[in-house]
């Protein structure tokens, strides 16, 4: 069975990204399928490649990178919503006339048809957010 | 399914200002017309908030976004289920929200309501009926 | 020695408006401000709650917040004051000290 | 042709699990997740809404969510299951679609 | 005021783990403790939640913060005040709530219990008798 | 009167970080003292410099940045809640390996010490949050 997960707030802050990525990685360990993560609204900060959390605490961008290099999952970062909190790939940043970028690897910014497009085409639909 | 069409809900409980996602729930309609699937909207708890009247955010700064939601016509959004507890329980009746109208094209374009007041139970029943349901 | 307590959720979603005018004390502020503006109206399954507060607390509500929603004055509960920003610096000033329902 | 229905909010500070109650169809399901565990408590003044509901509908509570929190198997309401993870995902299958209420 | 020292009180509302409110104010309360005010803790509605016993979150990996609970006499933080209606709302009592204790130097070292349970009306006093009140 | 603000939550997302400013710009206008405001939890994304908003809304950072400019508020952004959430300035980026920064101009990083100072020497406290 095909996934598609909305991801819909930051990382540390509430814990809407963790639960997504437990349930994505028992959603693979059990044969099922997630073609992509959709991050809307506050989620679009998990993909910053910028954050430092302590040495005694998950590293939650770089869980999503690995789950996304291991398993071909599409992390797609909304970029209207990106745009306003401060979130670019370098290209964005060009365009933006801005001197940094702060996607991680393994996240690409991209329109919300992504996310109607993961409906349409998933079987099940999962929202993680507050 | 018939087509490839699948029927998606939006659904709405949040007041809008105090936070974002009554904006940016109505930013994923906007874009999610394109896309020729069988649109509704849901607004129950806060949510039936987001469609009062006589919104005027000058003095917070903040992007009046409330027009918007008449324009929904244009986009082929034309099924807003409001929740009639949600309104009692907050002292509101439809005259308190915005008139919002579609133009039937199939009816020789006559003007009709988009927003359907249902009861929680009727609302229970369109979310039982969807295919993927959206939560802001 | 009052305190001016704020409270910025709807209480129709929340417990915050409800848990601090059970912790408000006679002659405390509570000011409504941000979504916390939709318990300053009538008709609503919480306007008796409100009500039976308004004798013990001053209850005020942020005009430009109920501008933004649409909450007319004719709407208000009897016994709510509204202020803008300027007199919320006010209220702040003229208390002891503030705190913020969350 | 069922739903499963997410909550994760705590239902003492807010109204989101009760509202997921009143909208849940007979033979749906509703998983708390997150701070929504707490709902699946006993000896708390929701218990006997939530007792009342479960004959309806199936009430589930998340294990990992429940250890996090110390909420003791023995805590537990009566009629309340508990899943891990793997189990989150049987359940997402098993259902026609899932309603989060955020 | 009396020698410059402020009444700091940090009221915790919030439940741990779903919002990091509750380890964020845990980890002012442990830099604010090297500034000599008099300081107290007020735990109620879900705040009270942030003192059970047994938490464990091995497996929704995020870091269990309550055992730092157990330090704070070491900084001298030593009043954390409980509210009874909020544990009795929750089906909670204080053998629920770890044990949190401080060594009185003035009364030879004896352990004493940091967690004062108060009813809604004491709670509400403690408040109103603070100079900062910190809102996490 | 010195005011001493706090604010808790992120930029658009939340009403909060906008609640602050007006409160700011009302007790400056009102010949009050606003000497330092504290960004704490989610607060810290506020500082981004990265942030594009659509052209028909406010731009939350650079109000704030002009309101430290044109009144010498002290705008601190809590460095353990900032490494979180990947808001770093130049120092910090440096000293963490990072190849980017995204602290606007007018704020600076510090550690908690500034709330609590801020709460000592300031008459009242006022937190903004969610």
């Amino acid at each position: 069975m095909k996934f598609g997960i909305v991801v819909s707030e930051g990382p540390y802050t509430h814990q809407a990204s963790d639960s997504a990525y437990h349930f994505v990685k028992a959603a693979l360990e059990a044969g099922h399928k997630v073609p992509r993560v959709f991050f809307y609204h506050d989620g679009v900060n998990v993909a910053t490649s910028l954050s430092v959390p302590p040495q005694d605490e998950r590293n939650i961008q770089q869980q999503w990178s690995a789950i996304a290099k291991d398993h071909g999952v599409d992390l797609v970062v909304c970029i209207a919503a990106a745009q306003r909190r401060g979130m670019l790939d370098e290209n964005e940043a060009k365009r933006q006339g801005k001197d940094a970028h702060n996607i991680a690897e393994g996240f690409r910014i991209s329109g919300l048809g992504q996310l109607i497009e993961m409906g349409i085409e998933t079987d099940r639909l999962m929202t993680f957010g507050d | 399914m018939e087509d490839d069409v699948k029927k998606f809900l939006y659904v709405n409980r949040k007041a809008p200002y105090g936070t974002i996602y009554a904006l940016e729930s109505l930013e994923v309609v906007l874009i999610g017309a394109a896309f020729d699937q069988d649109v509704s909207l849901a607004f129950l708890d806060d949510g039936v908030f987001q469609l009062t009247k006589s919104q005027d955010t000058k003095e917070i700064g903040v992007k009046n976004f409330s027009p918007t939601f008449r324009a929904l016509g244009d986009y082929e959004v034309t099924k807003l289920y409001v929740e009639k507890e949600s309104l009692d329980e907050r002292g509101l009746t439809l005259d308190d929200l915005q008139e919002i109208t579609w133009e039937d094209e199939d009816d020789d374009y006559e003007e009709k309501p988009s927003i359907r007041i249902v009861t929680r139970a009727e609302m229970a029943d369109v979310m039982a009926d969807q295919d993927v349901i959206l939560s802001f | 020695m009052a305190t001016l307590h704020t409270v910025n959720k709807s209480p129709f979603a929340n417990q915050s408006l409800l848990s601090c005018l059970a912790h408000a004390k006679d002659g405390d502020t509570v000011l409504m401000i941000e979504d916390g503006v939709y318990g300053a109206a009538s008709g609503t399954g919480l306007a008796d709650a409100m009500v039976a507060m308004a004798s013990r607390v001053a209850l005020v509500a942020l005009q430009p917040d109920l501008n933004a929603r649409g909450i007319a004055a004719a709407r208000l509960l009897d016994g709510v004051k509204t202020t803008d920003y300027a007199g919320f610096v006010e209220l702040a000033a003229s208390h002891d000290r503030t705190q913020a329902w969350l």
